[in-house]
Protein backbone atom coordinates (compact mmCIF):
# COMPACT_ATOMS: atom_id res chain seq x y z
CA UNK A 1 0.00 0.00 0.00
CA UNK A 2 1.16 3.42 -0.72
CA UNK A 3 -0.34 6.84 0.97
CA UNK A 4 -0.69 10.12 -1.36
CA UNK A 5 -0.59 13.25 0.35
CA UNK A 6 -2.79 15.93 -1.36
CA UNK A 7 -1.97 19.87 -1.42
CA UNK A 8 -3.57 23.03 -2.45
CA UNK A 9 -6.15 23.12 -5.27
CA UNK A 10 -5.01 18.83 -5.59
CA UNK A 11 -6.53 18.40 -1.89
CA UNK A 12 -9.87 20.71 -3.05
CA UNK A 13 -10.60 19.03 -6.44
CA UNK A 14 -10.26 15.28 -5.11
CA UNK A 15 -12.20 16.54 -1.94
CA UNK A 16 -9.40 14.53 0.50
CA UNK A 17 -6.02 15.27 1.65
CA UNK A 18 -4.76 11.65 1.85
CA UNK A 19 -5.55 8.59 -0.35
CA UNK A 20 -3.90 5.05 -0.05
CA UNK A 21 -3.43 3.15 -3.19
CA UNK A 22 -2.78 -0.42 -3.10
CA UNK A 23 -0.48 -0.80 -6.23
CA UNK A 24 3.03 -1.05 -5.49
CA UNK A 25 5.89 -1.47 -7.78
CA UNK A 26 4.41 1.36 -9.60
CA UNK A 27 6.22 4.79 -11.57
CA UNK A 28 5.98 8.12 -10.10
CA UNK A 29 4.50 8.87 -13.73
CA UNK A 30 1.55 6.12 -13.66
CA UNK A 31 0.69 6.85 -10.01
CA UNK A 32 0.06 10.96 -11.60
CA UNK A 33 -1.50 9.29 -14.81
CA UNK A 34 -4.18 7.12 -12.53
CA UNK A 35 -5.05 9.75 -10.04
CA UNK A 36 -5.38 12.24 -12.94
CA UNK A 37 -7.87 10.02 -14.49
CA UNK A 38 -9.82 8.76 -11.27
CA UNK A 39 -10.17 12.22 -10.35
CA UNK A 40 -10.58 13.50 -13.54
CA UNK A 41 -7.77 16.53 -13.17
CA UNK A 42 -6.55 19.56 -14.51
CA UNK A 43 -3.86 19.63 -16.10
CA UNK A 44 -0.69 17.91 -13.97
CA UNK A 45 2.38 18.93 -15.66
CA UNK A 46 3.80 21.24 -13.36
CA UNK A 47 3.11 19.46 -10.31
CA UNK A 48 5.92 17.60 -8.49
CA UNK A 49 6.01 14.35 -6.54
CA UNK A 50 7.85 13.93 -3.43
CA UNK A 51 8.64 9.82 -2.15
CA UNK A 52 9.59 10.25 1.32
CA UNK A 53 9.56 13.64 1.47
CA UNK A 54 12.38 13.84 -1.31
CA UNK A 55 11.83 15.26 -4.97
CA UNK A 56 11.47 12.09 -7.30
CA UNK A 57 11.74 11.93 -11.18
CA UNK A 58 9.03 10.49 -12.90
CA UNK A 59 10.24 7.66 -14.16
CA UNK A 60 11.51 6.51 -9.93
CA UNK A 61 9.46 3.69 -8.65
CA UNK A 62 7.37 3.64 -5.40
CA UNK A 63 7.22 0.59 -3.24
CA UNK A 64 5.12 -0.70 -0.62
CA UNK A 65 5.30 1.38 2.69
CA UNK A 66 6.30 4.79 0.55
CA UNK A 67 4.36 8.22 1.29
CA UNK A 68 3.85 9.83 -1.54
CA UNK A 69 2.90 13.66 -1.95
CA UNK A 70 1.39 15.51 -4.60
CA UNK A 71 3.07 18.86 -4.58
CA UNK A 72 1.60 21.91 -7.10
CA UNK A 73 3.21 25.42 -7.86
CA UNK A 74 4.88 26.17 -4.48
CA UNK A 75 4.15 29.38 -3.36
CA UNK A 76 5.75 30.23 0.09
CA UNK A 77 7.77 33.39 1.22
CA UNK B 1 21.54 21.87 18.69
CA UNK B 2 18.98 21.93 20.84
CA UNK B 3 17.25 24.67 18.38
CA UNK B 4 15.85 24.42 15.42
CA UNK B 5 17.80 26.84 12.63
CA UNK B 6 14.73 25.71 10.34
CA UNK B 7 10.89 25.87 11.62
CA UNK B 8 7.09 25.66 10.31
CA UNK B 9 5.31 27.28 12.80
CA UNK B 10 1.15 27.89 12.92
CA UNK B 11 1.79 31.33 15.25
CA UNK B 12 3.06 35.14 14.67
CA UNK B 13 6.22 35.19 14.16
CA UNK B 14 9.00 37.12 15.76
CA UNK B 15 12.22 38.31 14.53
CA UNK B 16 14.78 39.16 17.65
CA UNK B 17 14.90 35.07 18.47
CA UNK B 18 15.84 34.33 14.61
CA UNK B 19 18.30 36.91 15.31
CA UNK B 20 19.52 35.60 18.39
CA UNK B 21 19.72 32.43 16.74
CA UNK B 22 22.40 33.54 14.14
CA UNK B 23 24.42 35.72 16.37
CA UNK B 24 27.96 35.23 17.07
CA UNK B 25 31.36 36.75 17.59
CA UNK B 26 32.74 35.81 14.14
CA UNK B 27 29.36 37.74 12.78
CA UNK B 28 30.02 41.68 11.58
CA UNK B 29 26.78 41.59 9.80
CA UNK B 30 23.03 39.81 10.39
CA UNK B 31 20.57 40.36 7.80
CA UNK B 32 16.86 39.78 8.08
CA UNK B 33 13.92 39.49 5.55
CA UNK B 34 10.72 39.94 6.75
CA UNK B 35 7.92 38.79 4.70
CA UNK B 36 4.70 40.30 4.73
CA UNK B 37 1.29 40.14 3.43
CA UNK B 38 0.72 42.98 1.26
CA UNK B 39 -2.84 44.34 0.82
CA UNK B 40 -2.54 44.67 -3.21
CA UNK B 41 -1.24 42.67 -5.75
CA UNK B 42 -1.50 45.36 -8.70
CA UNK B 43 -5.44 45.99 -8.63
CA UNK B 44 -6.39 42.97 -6.52
CA UNK B 45 -6.87 43.85 -2.72
CA UNK B 46 -6.42 40.91 -0.36
CA UNK B 47 -8.34 40.36 2.66
CA UNK B 48 -6.32 37.50 3.97
CA UNK B 49 -4.25 34.41 3.15
CA UNK B 50 -3.79 30.89 3.94
CA UNK B 51 -0.80 29.03 3.79
CA UNK B 52 -0.08 25.09 3.69
CA UNK B 53 2.56 23.58 4.14
CA UNK B 54 4.20 19.48 3.50
CA UNK B 55 5.50 20.34 7.41
CA UNK B 56 8.58 17.57 7.66
CA UNK B 57 9.54 18.01 3.54
CA UNK B 58 9.18 21.27 4.26
CA UNK B 59 11.57 21.72 7.25
CA UNK B 60 13.72 19.40 5.55
CA UNK B 61 14.20 21.13 2.41
CA UNK B 62 14.93 24.81 4.42
CA UNK B 63 17.69 22.80 5.84
CA UNK B 64 18.58 22.07 2.21
CA UNK B 65 18.33 25.40 1.57
CA UNK B 66 20.79 26.18 4.46
CA UNK B 67 23.17 23.73 3.02
CA UNK B 68 23.64 25.04 -0.15
CA UNK B 69 24.25 29.07 1.40
CA UNK B 70 26.96 27.08 3.44
CA UNK B 71 28.56 25.49 0.70
CA UNK B 72 28.22 28.60 -1.43
CA UNK B 73 29.02 31.49 1.34
CA UNK B 74 31.37 29.51 3.44
CA UNK B 75 31.09 30.96 7.53
CA UNK B 76 27.53 32.43 6.96
CA UNK B 77 24.82 30.70 9.68
CA UNK B 78 21.35 30.99 8.56
CA UNK B 79 17.80 30.88 10.12
CA UNK B 80 14.25 30.11 8.82
CA UNK B 81 10.87 30.07 10.04
CA UNK B 82 7.95 30.27 7.75
CA UNK B 83 4.72 30.54 9.26
CA UNK B 84 1.30 28.64 8.08
CA UNK B 85 -2.29 28.61 8.80
CA UNK B 86 -4.68 31.96 8.38
CA UNK B 87 -2.78 35.60 7.68
CA UNK B 88 -4.17 38.78 7.71
CA UNK B 89 -2.61 42.07 6.19
CA UNK B 90 1.10 42.99 7.11
CA UNK B 91 1.42 39.55 9.26
CA UNK B 92 4.67 37.97 8.95
CA UNK B 93 4.81 35.02 6.88
CA UNK B 94 8.40 34.33 6.82
CA UNK B 95 12.02 35.79 8.52
CA UNK B 96 15.33 34.62 7.00
CA UNK B 97 18.06 35.94 8.99
CA UNK B 98 21.60 35.59 7.85
CA UNK B 99 24.99 36.10 10.50
CA UNK B 100 28.57 36.65 8.61
CA UNK B 101 31.91 38.18 8.67
CA UNK B 102 31.15 40.42 6.53
CA UNK B 103 28.29 42.38 5.10
CA UNK B 104 28.14 41.15 1.38
CA UNK B 105 27.77 37.55 2.05
CA UNK B 106 24.86 37.95 4.29
CA UNK B 107 23.05 40.64 1.94
CA UNK B 108 23.58 37.65 -1.21
CA UNK B 109 22.99 34.96 0.86
CA UNK B 110 19.93 36.13 2.39
CA UNK B 111 18.31 36.84 -1.30
CA UNK B 112 19.50 33.50 -2.12
CA UNK B 113 17.24 31.67 0.35
CA UNK B 114 13.70 33.70 -0.26
CA UNK B 115 14.48 32.86 -3.66
CA UNK B 116 14.88 29.33 -3.17
CA UNK B 117 12.11 28.88 -0.57
CA UNK B 118 9.94 30.52 -3.49
CA UNK B 119 11.06 27.30 -5.56
CA UNK B 120 11.39 24.33 -3.79
CA UNK B 121 9.74 24.78 -0.52
CA UNK B 122 6.49 22.58 -0.32
CA UNK B 123 4.45 25.93 0.94
CA UNK B 124 1.10 27.07 -0.84
CA UNK B 125 -0.38 29.94 -0.19
CA UNK B 126 -4.05 30.32 -1.14
CA UNK B 127 -5.43 34.24 -1.31
CA UNK B 128 -8.39 35.63 -0.44
CA UNK B 129 -9.98 38.82 -1.98
CA UNK B 130 -13.15 40.40 -1.44
CA UNK B 131 -14.62 38.55 -4.66
CA UNK B 132 -13.01 35.00 -4.47
CA UNK B 133 -10.13 33.12 -3.49
CA UNK B 134 -7.58 31.15 -5.29
CA UNK B 135 -4.22 28.86 -4.47
CA UNK B 136 -1.35 30.68 -5.89
CA UNK B 137 1.28 28.80 -7.88
CA UNK B 138 4.36 31.20 -8.31
CA UNK B 139 5.89 28.69 -10.81
CA UNK B 140 2.88 28.48 -12.99
CA UNK B 141 4.32 31.70 -14.39
CA UNK B 142 7.80 30.30 -14.56
CA UNK B 143 9.86 28.02 -16.65
CA UNK B 144 8.60 24.62 -15.39
CA UNK B 145 10.94 22.00 -14.62
CA UNK B 146 12.70 20.34 -17.23
CA UNK B 147 13.48 16.85 -15.12
CA UNK B 148 10.37 16.81 -13.50
CA UNK B 149 11.85 18.11 -10.37
CA UNK B 150 13.01 20.96 -9.21
CA UNK B 151 17.40 21.35 -9.07
CA UNK B 152 18.56 21.20 -5.64
CA UNK B 153 21.83 21.34 -5.01
CA UNK B 154 23.96 18.73 -3.26
CA UNK C 1 6.04 62.62 11.61
CA UNK C 2 5.59 61.83 15.48
CA UNK C 3 9.01 59.02 15.89
CA UNK C 4 11.90 59.54 13.75
CA UNK C 5 13.16 57.21 11.22
CA UNK C 6 16.64 58.37 11.52
CA UNK C 7 18.43 58.65 14.88
CA UNK C 8 21.94 58.41 16.38
CA UNK C 9 21.66 56.78 19.87
CA UNK C 10 23.81 56.07 22.74
CA UNK C 11 21.99 52.82 24.26
CA UNK C 12 21.63 49.80 23.07
CA UNK C 13 19.57 49.34 20.08
CA UNK C 14 16.10 47.13 19.38
CA UNK C 15 15.30 46.23 16.27
CA UNK C 16 11.99 45.09 16.49
CA UNK C 17 11.12 49.31 16.58
CA UNK C 18 12.89 49.97 13.36
CA UNK C 19 10.87 47.28 11.81
CA UNK C 20 7.59 48.57 12.96
CA UNK C 21 8.89 52.18 11.99
CA UNK C 22 8.86 50.71 8.16
CA UNK C 23 5.93 48.63 8.68
CA UNK C 24 2.92 49.13 6.50
CA UNK C 25 -0.13 47.16 4.30
CA UNK C 26 1.50 48.21 0.96
CA UNK C 27 4.72 46.02 2.17
CA UNK C 28 5.01 42.88 1.39
CA UNK C 29 8.83 42.56 1.93
CA UNK C 30 10.82 44.11 5.02
CA UNK C 31 14.83 43.95 5.03
CA UNK C 32 17.10 44.99 8.00
CA UNK C 33 20.64 44.85 8.63
CA UNK C 34 22.37 44.82 11.89
CA UNK C 35 25.90 45.54 11.82
CA UNK C 36 27.56 43.98 14.88
CA UNK C 37 30.57 44.20 16.43
CA UNK C 38 33.08 41.37 15.16
CA UNK C 39 35.47 39.99 17.80
CA UNK C 40 38.52 39.36 14.96
CA UNK C 41 39.47 41.58 11.65
CA UNK C 42 42.04 39.43 10.10
CA UNK C 43 44.47 38.11 12.79
CA UNK C 44 43.97 41.35 15.00
CA UNK C 45 41.31 40.59 18.47
CA UNK C 46 38.79 43.60 18.59
CA UNK C 47 38.49 44.31 23.02
CA UNK C 48 35.82 46.98 22.08
CA UNK C 49 34.77 49.92 20.02
CA UNK C 50 34.01 53.54 20.86
CA UNK C 51 31.38 55.20 18.27
CA UNK C 52 31.70 58.77 18.04
CA UNK C 53 29.68 61.13 16.00
CA UNK C 54 29.01 64.82 14.90
CA UNK C 55 25.49 63.95 16.15
CA UNK C 56 23.05 66.51 14.22
CA UNK C 57 24.95 66.32 11.16
CA UNK C 58 25.65 62.84 11.34
CA UNK C 59 21.40 62.62 12.02
CA UNK C 60 21.23 64.73 8.76
CA UNK C 61 22.71 62.79 6.63
CA UNK C 62 21.36 59.81 7.28
CA UNK C 63 18.10 61.49 6.51
CA UNK C 64 20.02 62.58 2.71
CA UNK C 65 20.73 58.58 2.34
CA UNK C 66 17.18 58.43 3.07
CA UNK C 67 15.79 60.51 0.28
CA UNK C 68 18.40 59.05 -2.17
CA UNK C 69 16.65 55.97 -1.37
CA UNK C 70 13.19 57.62 -2.10
CA UNK C 71 14.42 58.77 -5.39
CA UNK C 72 15.73 55.65 -6.57
CA UNK C 73 13.42 52.85 -5.14
CA UNK C 74 10.12 54.62 -5.26
CA UNK C 75 7.43 53.43 -2.24
CA UNK C 76 9.91 52.30 -0.02
CA UNK C 77 10.39 53.40 4.07
CA UNK C 78 14.13 53.54 5.48
CA UNK C 79 14.71 53.52 9.19
CA UNK C 80 18.47 54.10 10.57
CA UNK C 81 19.35 53.84 14.04
CA UNK C 82 23.06 54.18 14.74
CA UNK C 83 24.49 53.61 18.24
CA UNK C 84 27.69 55.38 19.25
CA UNK C 85 29.71 55.55 22.87
CA UNK C 86 31.15 52.11 23.97
CA UNK C 87 30.47 48.82 22.17
CA UNK C 88 31.05 45.64 23.36
CA UNK C 89 31.78 42.18 20.99
CA UNK C 90 28.23 41.28 19.47
CA UNK C 91 27.12 44.66 20.17
CA UNK C 92 24.66 46.04 17.50
CA UNK C 93 26.27 49.27 16.05
CA UNK C 94 23.77 50.05 13.38
CA UNK C 95 20.37 49.05 12.39
CA UNK C 96 18.95 49.85 8.62
CA UNK C 97 15.28 48.74 7.72
CA UNK C 98 13.54 48.96 4.71
CA UNK C 99 10.10 47.65 3.78
CA UNK C 100 8.81 48.10 -0.21
CA UNK C 101 6.20 46.29 -1.92
CA UNK C 102 8.67 43.67 -3.45
CA UNK C 103 11.80 42.27 -1.97
CA UNK C 104 14.34 42.86 -4.61
CA UNK C 105 13.89 46.71 -3.84
CA UNK C 106 14.12 45.85 -0.12
CA UNK C 107 17.69 44.24 -0.48
CA UNK C 108 19.08 46.64 -2.77
CA UNK C 109 18.00 49.90 -1.15
CA UNK C 110 19.30 48.39 2.33
CA UNK C 111 22.47 47.46 0.97
CA UNK C 112 22.58 51.15 -0.41
CA UNK C 113 21.87 52.41 2.57
CA UNK C 114 24.78 50.46 4.37
CA UNK C 115 27.26 51.27 2.17
CA UNK C 116 26.36 55.09 1.93
CA UNK C 117 27.27 55.38 5.59
CA UNK C 118 30.41 54.09 5.62
CA UNK C 119 31.12 56.96 2.71
CA UNK C 120 29.19 59.99 3.81
CA UNK C 121 27.71 60.05 7.95
CA UNK C 122 29.93 61.67 10.57
CA UNK C 123 30.50 58.32 12.85
CA UNK C 124 33.81 57.04 13.86
CA UNK C 125 34.77 53.89 14.95
CA UNK C 126 38.50 53.78 17.34
CA UNK C 127 38.96 50.16 17.35
CA UNK C 128 40.52 48.76 20.57
CA UNK C 129 42.50 46.12 20.75
CA UNK C 130 44.41 43.79 23.12
CA UNK C 131 47.67 45.83 22.48
CA UNK C 132 46.63 49.44 21.49
CA UNK C 133 44.13 51.36 19.88
CA UNK C 134 43.47 53.28 16.53
CA UNK C 135 40.87 55.58 14.91
CA UNK C 136 39.78 53.61 11.68
CA UNK C 137 39.05 55.68 8.51
CA UNK C 138 37.50 53.13 6.27
CA UNK C 139 38.29 55.59 3.22
CA UNK C 140 41.38 55.99 3.46
CA UNK C 141 41.38 52.59 1.75
CA UNK C 142 39.63 53.69 -1.13
CA UNK C 143 39.12 56.90 -3.56
CA UNK C 144 39.50 60.07 -2.17
CA UNK C 145 37.00 62.85 -3.01
CA UNK C 146 38.28 64.40 -6.05
CA UNK C 147 36.34 67.33 -5.07
CA UNK C 148 37.01 67.82 -1.42
CA UNK C 149 33.61 66.77 -0.64
CA UNK C 150 31.51 63.36 -0.86
CA UNK C 151 28.94 63.35 -3.56
CA UNK C 152 25.62 63.54 -2.37
CA UNK C 153 22.94 63.04 -4.67
CA UNK C 154 20.28 66.28 -4.81
CA UNK D 1 34.11 83.92 15.42
CA UNK D 2 34.03 80.96 13.49
CA UNK D 3 33.51 77.79 16.21
CA UNK D 4 35.56 74.78 14.90
CA UNK D 5 34.85 71.20 16.00
CA UNK D 6 36.77 68.26 15.78
CA UNK D 7 36.99 64.94 15.72
CA UNK D 8 38.22 61.19 16.34
CA UNK D 9 42.39 61.24 16.19
CA UNK D 10 42.21 65.68 15.12
CA UNK D 11 40.51 65.69 18.64
CA UNK D 12 43.27 63.82 19.77
CA UNK D 13 45.96 65.48 17.95
CA UNK D 14 44.74 69.16 19.23
CA UNK D 15 44.09 68.13 22.32
CA UNK D 16 40.34 70.26 21.85
CA UNK D 17 37.24 68.82 20.72
CA UNK D 18 36.68 72.72 19.64
CA UNK D 19 37.91 76.25 18.75
CA UNK D 20 37.35 79.28 18.33
CA UNK D 21 38.90 81.69 15.09
CA UNK D 22 39.02 84.96 14.71
CA UNK D 23 39.34 85.00 10.88
CA UNK D 24 35.72 85.13 9.01
CA UNK D 25 35.59 85.49 4.95
CA UNK D 26 38.21 82.49 4.74
CA UNK D 27 38.48 79.79 2.71
CA UNK D 28 37.85 76.38 3.53
CA UNK D 29 41.25 75.88 2.43
CA UNK D 30 42.94 78.45 4.32
CA UNK D 31 41.11 77.96 7.60
CA UNK D 32 42.42 73.95 7.33
CA UNK D 33 45.84 74.71 6.01
CA UNK D 34 45.76 77.03 9.35
CA UNK D 35 44.54 74.38 11.82
CA UNK D 36 47.31 72.04 10.15
CA UNK D 37 50.14 74.72 10.93
CA UNK D 38 49.00 75.61 14.16
CA UNK D 39 49.05 72.34 15.26
CA UNK D 40 51.17 70.67 13.29
CA UNK D 41 49.15 67.76 11.84
CA UNK D 42 49.61 65.14 9.81
CA UNK D 43 48.38 65.43 6.17
CA UNK D 44 44.44 66.58 6.36
CA UNK D 45 44.25 65.63 2.23
CA UNK D 46 41.76 63.20 3.45
CA UNK D 47 39.98 65.28 5.96
CA UNK D 48 36.70 67.05 4.79
CA UNK D 49 35.42 69.79 6.04
CA UNK D 50 31.19 70.85 6.84
CA UNK D 51 29.94 73.96 7.45
CA UNK D 52 26.70 74.43 9.00
CA UNK D 53 26.64 71.04 9.10
CA UNK D 54 26.76 70.48 5.12
CA UNK D 55 29.80 69.34 3.43
CA UNK D 56 31.95 72.44 2.28
CA UNK D 57 34.18 72.90 -0.87
CA UNK D 58 37.83 73.79 -0.05
CA UNK D 59 36.79 77.23 -2.19
CA UNK D 60 33.69 78.11 0.13
CA UNK D 61 34.20 81.12 2.64
CA UNK D 62 33.19 80.93 5.67
CA UNK D 63 31.86 83.28 7.69
CA UNK D 64 31.21 85.01 11.30
CA UNK D 65 29.11 82.90 12.93
CA UNK D 66 30.07 79.69 10.97
CA UNK D 67 29.96 76.58 12.74
CA UNK D 68 32.28 74.34 10.89
CA UNK D 69 33.60 70.61 11.69
CA UNK D 70 36.71 68.64 10.41
CA UNK D 71 35.96 65.32 9.45
CA UNK D 72 38.23 62.62 9.32
CA UNK D 73 37.65 59.51 6.73
CA UNK D 74 34.52 58.37 8.54
CA UNK D 75 33.88 54.53 9.51
CA UNK D 76 30.38 54.41 10.51
CA UNK D 77 27.89 51.02 10.02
Amino acid sequence: MIKVLLFAHLQEEVGKHQLEVDDTNITVRNLKDNLQSDYQLRQMDQVMVSVNEEYALEDDVVHDGDVVAFIPPVSGG
Amino acid sequence: MTETLFDIVDHPIEVEPLIKKVERREAGAITTFIGTVREWTKDKKTVYLEYQAYVPMAKKMLATIGDEIQSKWPNTVVAITHRIGRLDISDVAVVIAVSSPHRKAAYEANEYAIERIKQVVPIWKKEHWEDGESWIGDQLEQVPYPTGKPKIEE
